[in-house]
């Protein structure tokens, strides 16, 4: 249906790097300072593992049929109108969320370098390469990532290296003070912006993929490398900053990179730092947006994407400027029916999924067996 | 040649009037057997050219053979003509009975051809398509009176560069010689440096006027064969008057027509040739111009230098890392500067803030602007430089280092940090081995500086990323031209960003060519090692 | 008034850019789809142009889910 | 196609333009900021460059600096009245000072940080000083030396104070709002005075002759309870309190020799550690502190070549050091019963639970608890020479 692109497992792998980090590494630590207090980067941890468990569920609903999307699987399993409409839900969360990024890309900007620019104008200025992106295909897409996760990981490095002077341990201490049950509902938020998110990706996974052996790896691998980044970052601000900065901050990942000081000659970087969000941002931007034109496209039965990326594109834009009022619906909504609509999505579907392919598995497995 | 057999051919009939005037003229394609007829339908062909030459003579032992001798003065060495051809049909061949040699095999052409014809390289001809096609290229013509035939006789020699040292693409280490203007003389270049069977070279006339000559080389077995389908495909489809350039055809074949980034590469020296066609890609050799084109063509390539490989292996890695340094800042500098004093004010230190807004005090225009005017002047400069007379050089370049370095500083119209960083930008732009890249970041500078100075640095991040999509996306001859960064390729890096030791380089460029994939074995052995019988120490 | 000839002005061309190949290639269900929405993004781009208020769809999914999230943060409690 | 996109891109972006750019010459680059109280409204005072006097090609001769002061019912309000006055807008991405009056101090400084920390140019690494016995906008008009930029002059002479003398303590915003907000630590913040004569302090003559007639000092420890000023510790106290709290990198500091004269110790390293516990339901404190030092300058009469003055030196220092860092717990714990050492920080880290207990009545519990200070100092050189030339002086 549409053009037979293929990408390779370590194109994939980079892209679920990029995805997991995406905007976790912006809001995450923050958020689980708030609940977790010195034990953040705990939650981190926790949440990985929650996270790696989610990722297992998506691998294995995906290997049922390896050559539909999930879009088509949705439709395969719960048939033509039940399936295309939690189809449509699908590609709306994936819709609404590129927006959501539009609109974190210009709220960062605004807040933290520049105030007067109108948010519109940002918003317009990633979704331009966001539909560019997407126009230009999957592969070309994969390949740029390739080389900017290069620069991702070296500005990172730089990072993790300049600060680590910073660092003081009495703000970690106590280490676990919250206990096993605080820590794992804190790590929650976590769960589902980096990994149950990941549910998108199954729009790529694994029907555009070559070599599906290594694949199944490439995900799990991919969601661990993000998750330690993440770990990583989460420590270091806790371990910086203290507790009340690292929550108070709306960005303390940026703020760390502020905290920079090498030798009074190495500092003053965090604009350069300012790339490494938006190359991340970029990544889950596009990925969503990608998830929600493809989803479209299939749901449609149209022979190309391409046509649609232009008005949705238009449309994002409008989105991302309407659906969050002012910062503080966004923490909440965020908090509360974002996830609600994340997990339902990305989590309960899947364990339905599960079920019902295992209850019409019997009756169906001739027709399934026929179809591949 | 083809338009005589394309007659029917509507579209290049209409196209050409000298084409149809020819038809008219010549009721037929094909040479009269009347000698003066043919005579008169060359001359009504060429009009009055003063350049092509018709002699009749007569020849045979009673001198009742009528011949006519044509060629094209410049063209033919007129020495050979002298020695070997007028001087045996008109003396050396008095004596004898060349009508007695006639038999039912052979007529008198092929006789006089293989008889008295000292010269190498000799054709028969019978129609007027042949007769054009080698008279203009500088071949003489013998026409016999009451054949229908005639011969051509390669003797050609015009005027010509010799192979001088190329100028383009400098090097310290490594050969010097260039290639010429002369096709043949170029393919000899490289045939001397590969002499192996394989190297196979494919000819072509492109271009319906000029008649160009284009051979198409590569060496059978390493090179992908669908990559010289595709190359012959595309040749094959160019349809136009004239080709004077390999440029017309790189413009013709290319892959992104749109993008700002070359996806040909061209040199002028023989041994990147070789070295490209050991690697598996295809040369395009073009008749009239020094400049060979080399297909497919990566986008690290553009940073390789031949010198590279010629060098030790360290010292060309960190000078290939240099090269990728200096791209950079010829393409961000300015940006990057735009963007920093404009919008990351936090970014400079504090004392070289202070020590900017004090050299900006009393600028009247904003960075951008100012920014704008250098890049200009810069590029004005240098477009005079290169097309001015050489010995006004001096004289220009004094006035354009004081015009901008100097007095545009102590008058104040511009900062003094600008001055520096446009300099910089400037003289990195002209560190890469090959000119084609530099002038793609010419243009995209300029696109650059306009991000900086409305978005900051996201704006330059952004434009980066832009930028890479494309990149990404493009493809020269099937091969994705970023490989093999992305799509990342471990053994190809073996000379992308650095090169190792000779002794370490496997295997070619594994996205070129499929197969022979194998440069040297890989084994221990290639790494040389002192000996290690006693004997030789102490010597 | 600007604001929406700039929208309209990029929705031609947005229409410049698609609408050739697509009529070449005869596909008349992704003209179909393409008009549509373009004419959905106009037409919100343009109210959001006049500044007339767009309901946010965002409100309406907080109602859907009103009940799971009830359950979800009582887990979480 | 793909052109076409790029080409849109490109058109859209000269078609917005640039909000935030800000040339170089249009920003009131302030290097150092005051607030003062002044009858209930902030007064804030900007101390801002002057480029073309700093460079040397341009400069006048006049003063490198200026100063623009507005009052406000907030800080904020105040720094925008300025561009009454100013023709820059205050760029304050390079503040490396912030001078509080003490009035401020005396009233609290919370409120007027909360939009030092909020607004995002302001970078948050910039020092934090106490003007002592006088207002803020006292402080910054005055000239100095050697740096002509007196802000740059306050910056400078905290960090290599610190480094070498560490009486004082450059305090950021970030650790400073640390301080404040925890619960089991108070802060502290450097003190800074003017000395001489003042109403000369801002002319240019001041820096005229070889000794301004009036100079900005640092100068004592103002110690803060929540984040209103009670006190100030001395110098001395200042440099015993930099010890406990493991701020020491480098100093010198005079011991007394065995028999009688003093003997100056240069401290290399210096390494403190504190370790809270609960004994039988109260907290307590363990304070170890490692010291390497060097026999930096004798002027009694000991023998340096015999290992057991060492030793005995060593002894020495240590009781010295215990007994004058205990008497400066003493009076912290009994004047101003403000936690600034961070005890209660250290019980919750060693002991999270029985902290929860405890930290309610901490104000209570702190001018009660004991602090058990262990000092050991190794010396590793004795300089350039073995035993002084004051030796050799005979007769003496």
């Amino acid at each position: 249906m549409i053009r037979d692109v293929k990408i390779n497992s370590y194109q994939f792998l980079v892209l679920v790097i990029l995805f997991t980090i995406g905007t976790s590494i912006l809001t995450v630590p923050s958020a689980l300072a708030t609940d977790a207090k010195q034990d953040a980067w705990l939650a981190a941890i926790f949440g990985t593992g929650i996270g790696l468990l989610v990722i297992w569920l998506f691998i294995t609903i995906a290997l049922w049929f390896p050559n539909l999307t999930y879009v088509q699987l949705l439709e395969k399993l719960f048939g033509k109108w039940v399936g295309k409409a939690f189809s449509a839900l699908f590609v709306l969360m994936s819709l609404i969320y590129a927006s959501e990024l539009l609109y974190y890309f210009g709220l960062f900007l605004n807040i933290h370098m520049m105030p007067s620019t109108p948010m519109v104008v940002l918003s317009i200025l990633l979704a331009g390469v966001m539909v560019m992106g997407v126009r230009l295909g999957l592969e070309t897409f994969a390949r740029t990532a390739e080389i900017l996760i290069v620069v991702f990981f070296v500005i990172f490095f730089i990072l993790v290296a300049f600060i680590s002077p910073e660092m003081k341990f009495e703000n970690i201490q106590p280490v676990y003070e919250m206990g096993t049950k605080k820590i794992v509902q804190s790590s929650i938020f976590y769960v589902v912006v980096s990994s149950v998110d990941a549910v998108v990706l199954l729009m790529i996974f694994p029907s555009f993929i070559n070599k599906m052996k290594q694949v199944k790896k490439s995900f799990l691998l991919g969601n661990l490398i993000g998750g330690i980044v993440i770990i990583v970052i989460t420590f270091l601000s806790v371990s910086v900053f203290g507790v009340e900065k690292t929550a108070g901050e709306i960005y303390p990942s940026y703020e760390l990179t502020k905290r920079i000081n090498i030798g009074n000659f190495v500092q003053r970087i965090e604009g350069l730092m300012a790339s490494l969000w938006v190359i991340t941002l970029y990544f889950k931007t596009t990925l969503y947006f990608y998830a929600s034109v493809l989803g479209m496209a299939q749901i449609l039965n149209l022979k190309d994407y391409r046509p649609l990326t232009l008005p949705l594109g238009m449309i994002a834009v409008v989105l991302s400027l309407v659906i969050y009022p002012n910062v503080m619906y966004q923490q909440h909504w965020d908090s509360t029916t974002g996830n609600s609509l994340t997990l339902s999505i990305g989590l309960f579907l899947p364990l339905l999924m599960v079920v019902v392919y295992a209850i019409r598995k019997r009756t169906k497995k001739k027709e399934i067996e026929i179809n591949e | 040649m083809s338009f005589f057999r394309k007659k029917s051919n509507s579209k290049i009939h209409s196209n050409s009037i000298s084409t149809s005037q020819m038809m008219k003229t010549s009721s037929t394609n094909e040479l009269k057997t009347n000698l003066q007829e043919n005579i008169q339908i060359i001359k009504d062909s060429l009009g009055k050219s003063s350049d092509i030459i018709i002699r009749e003579i007569r020849i045979g032992k009673e001198e009742t053979i009528k011949a006519g001798i044509i060629y094209t003065d410049g063209l033919t060495d007129t020495d050979s003509l002298q020695n070997f051809i007028l001087e045996t049909l008109m003396l050396d061949i008095k004596g004898t009975e060349l009508q007695k040699k006639v038999s039912p095999e052979q007529n008198l052409i092929s006789v006089l051809k293989d008889f008295a014809m000292t010269v190498g390289e000799i054709k028969e001809l019978t129609n007027f398509e042949e007769l054009f096609s080698g008279l203009l290229s500088g071949d003489t013509i013998l026409l016999i009176d009451g054949y229908a035939q005639g011969l051509i006789i390669s003797n050609r020699q015009w005027v010509e560069r010799g192979v001088t040292e190329s100028t383009a693409q400098m090097v310290v280490r490594g050969p010097r010689e260039g290639f010429s203007e002369n096709l043949r003389v170029n393919t000899a270049l490289v045939r001397r440096k590969i002499k192996d069977p394989n190297l196979w070279m494919e000819s072509k006339v492109i271009g319906k006027r000029t008649k160009t000559n284009v051979s198409m080389m590569y060496i059978n077995g390493i090179v992908n064969d669908k990559t010289v389908k595709e190359v012959r495909l595309r040749l094959d489809k160019i349809d136009i008057d004239g080709i004077l350039e390999s440029g017309n055809i790189e413009e013709l074949i290319q892959d992104a027509p749109l993008s700002p980034f070359p996806t040909v590469f061209n040199t002028e020296r023989p041994d990147i040739v070789a070295a490209a066609l050991l690697e598996g890609r295809i040369a395009i050799l073009v008749d009239g111009t020094p400049f060979v084109l080399i297909v497919p063509a990566l986008f690290t390539q553009f940073f390789q230098s031949s010198e590279d490989y010629y060098q030790r292996a360290d010292i060309a890695s960190l000078i290939r890392l240099l090269r990728f340094f200096a791209f950079t800042i010829a393409l961000l500098a300015p940006a990057f500067f735009i963007a920093i004093t404009t919008f990351h004010h936090v970014m400079l230190p504090p004392a070289l803030l202070i020590s900017l807004a004090a050299q900006r005090e009393g600028v009247p225009f904003p960075a951008f602007v100012e920014a704008i005017i250098m890049e200009v002047t810069f590029e004005i400069l240098r477009e005079a430089g290169v097309r001015m007379p050489r010995n006004i050089g001096s004289a220009m370049s004094i006035v354009g280092a004081f015009v901008i370095g100097t007095a545009a500083v102590e008058a104040g119209i511009i900062s003094a940090a600008m001055v520096i960083v446009v300099s910089i930008t400037a003289i990195s732009s002209f560190v890469s081995p090959t000119y084609d890249l530099a002038i793609s970041v010419r243009m995209l500078r300029f696109g650059f500086m306009a991000l900086a100075a409305s978005f900051g640095l996201v704006g330059i991040t952004i434009g980066l990323i832009a930028l890479l999509l494309h990149l990404c996306s493009l493809r020269s001859f099937g091969v994705p031209y970023m490989s093999p960064v992305a799509p990342f390729n471990l053994p190809d890096q073996e000379d992308t960003f650095i090169r190792l030791p000779r002794w370490k380089m496997f295997t070619r460029p594994s996205l070129i060519n499929q197969q022979n994939i194998v440069r040297q074995q890989d084994s221990a052995s290639a790494k040389p090692e002192p000996p290690k019988n006693k004997e030789y120490e102490g010597v | 008034m600007i604001k929406s000839i700039g929208i309209l002005l990029i929705a031609a061309a947005i229409l410049w850019i698609e609408v050739p190949p697509l009529l070449e290639k005869k596909y008349k269900k992704e003209l179909l789809v393409f008009s549509i929405l373009l004419a959905i993004g106009v037409g919100l781009s343009i109210t959001l142009g006049f500044e007339k208020p767009i309901p946010n769809p965002l409100d309406l999914l907080t109602i859907i889910f009103k009940p799971l999230d009830d359950v979800i943060s009582h887990l979480l409690k | 196609m793909k052109k076409c996109m790029f080409v849109l891109l490109i058109l859209s972006l000269f078609l917005t333009g640039c909000w935030d750019r800000r040339e170089l010459n249009e920003l009131g680059i302030t290097l150092a900021l005051g607030i003062d109280k002044v009858e209930d409204e902030y007064q804030v005072t900007a101390q801002v460059v002057v480029p073309s006097e700093i460079s040397s090609k341009t400069s006048t001769g006049r003063s490198p600096v200026t100063l623009f002061q507005a009052t406000g019912e907030t800080v904020y309000e105040a720094l925008r009245k300025i561009t009454k006055i100013s023709p820059r807008k205050i760029y304050p991405g390079h503040l490396r000072t912030l001078v509080l009056g003490e009035d401020l101090a005396e009233e609290g400084i919370a409120e007027s940080l909360d939009f030092l920390s909020r607004d995002w140019e302001f970078r948050s690494d910039f020092f934090v000083v106490i003007a002592k016995d006088m207002t803020a906008a006292e402080v910054l008009n005055v000239t100095t030396t050697i740096e002509n930029i007196p802000a740059n002059k306050m910056f400078n002479t905290l960090k290599t104070s610190e480094a070498s003398w560490a009486a004082t303590n450059a305090f950021i915003l970030d650790e400073l709002i640390a301080n404040l907000t925890s619960d089991g630590k108070e802060a502290v913040l450097t003190g800074i005075i003017v000395t001489g004569e003042q109403e000369m302090g801002s002319s240019k003559q001041n820096v005229e002759s070889i000794t301004p007639s009036a100079r900005i000092e640092y100068n004592g420890l103002a110690v803060f309870k929540k984040d209103k000023l009670v006190g100030w510790l001395t110098e001395i106290d200042g440099r015993r309190y930099n010890a406990i709290v493991n701020e020491v990198q480098n100093t010198v500091t005079a011991i007394s020799c065995p028999e009688e004269g003093k003997a100056t110790l240069e401290i290399i390293q210096f390494d403190s550690k504190m370790k809270g516990k609960m004994n039988k339901g109260k907290p307590e404190v363990d304070i170890n502190i490692k010291v390497k030092g060097n026999v930096g300058e004798v002027e009694c009469q000991i023998n340096l070549n015999d290992p057991e003055t060492i030793v005995e030196l060593e002894k020495n220092t240590e009781k010295e050091m215990e007994e004058r860092i205990k008497s400066t717990i003493e009076t912290v714990q009994k004047q101003y019963k403000s936690d600034i050492f961070g005890f209660g920080n250290a019980i919750h880290r060693s002991n999270p639970k029985e902290w929860k207990k405890i930290k309610e009545q901490w104000d209570e519990e702190f001018p009660e608890m004991t602090a058990n200070v262990k000092v050991d100092v190794k010396l590793v050189h004795t300089g350039t020479v073995g035993n002084s030339f004051l030796e050799e002086i005979e007769g003496r």
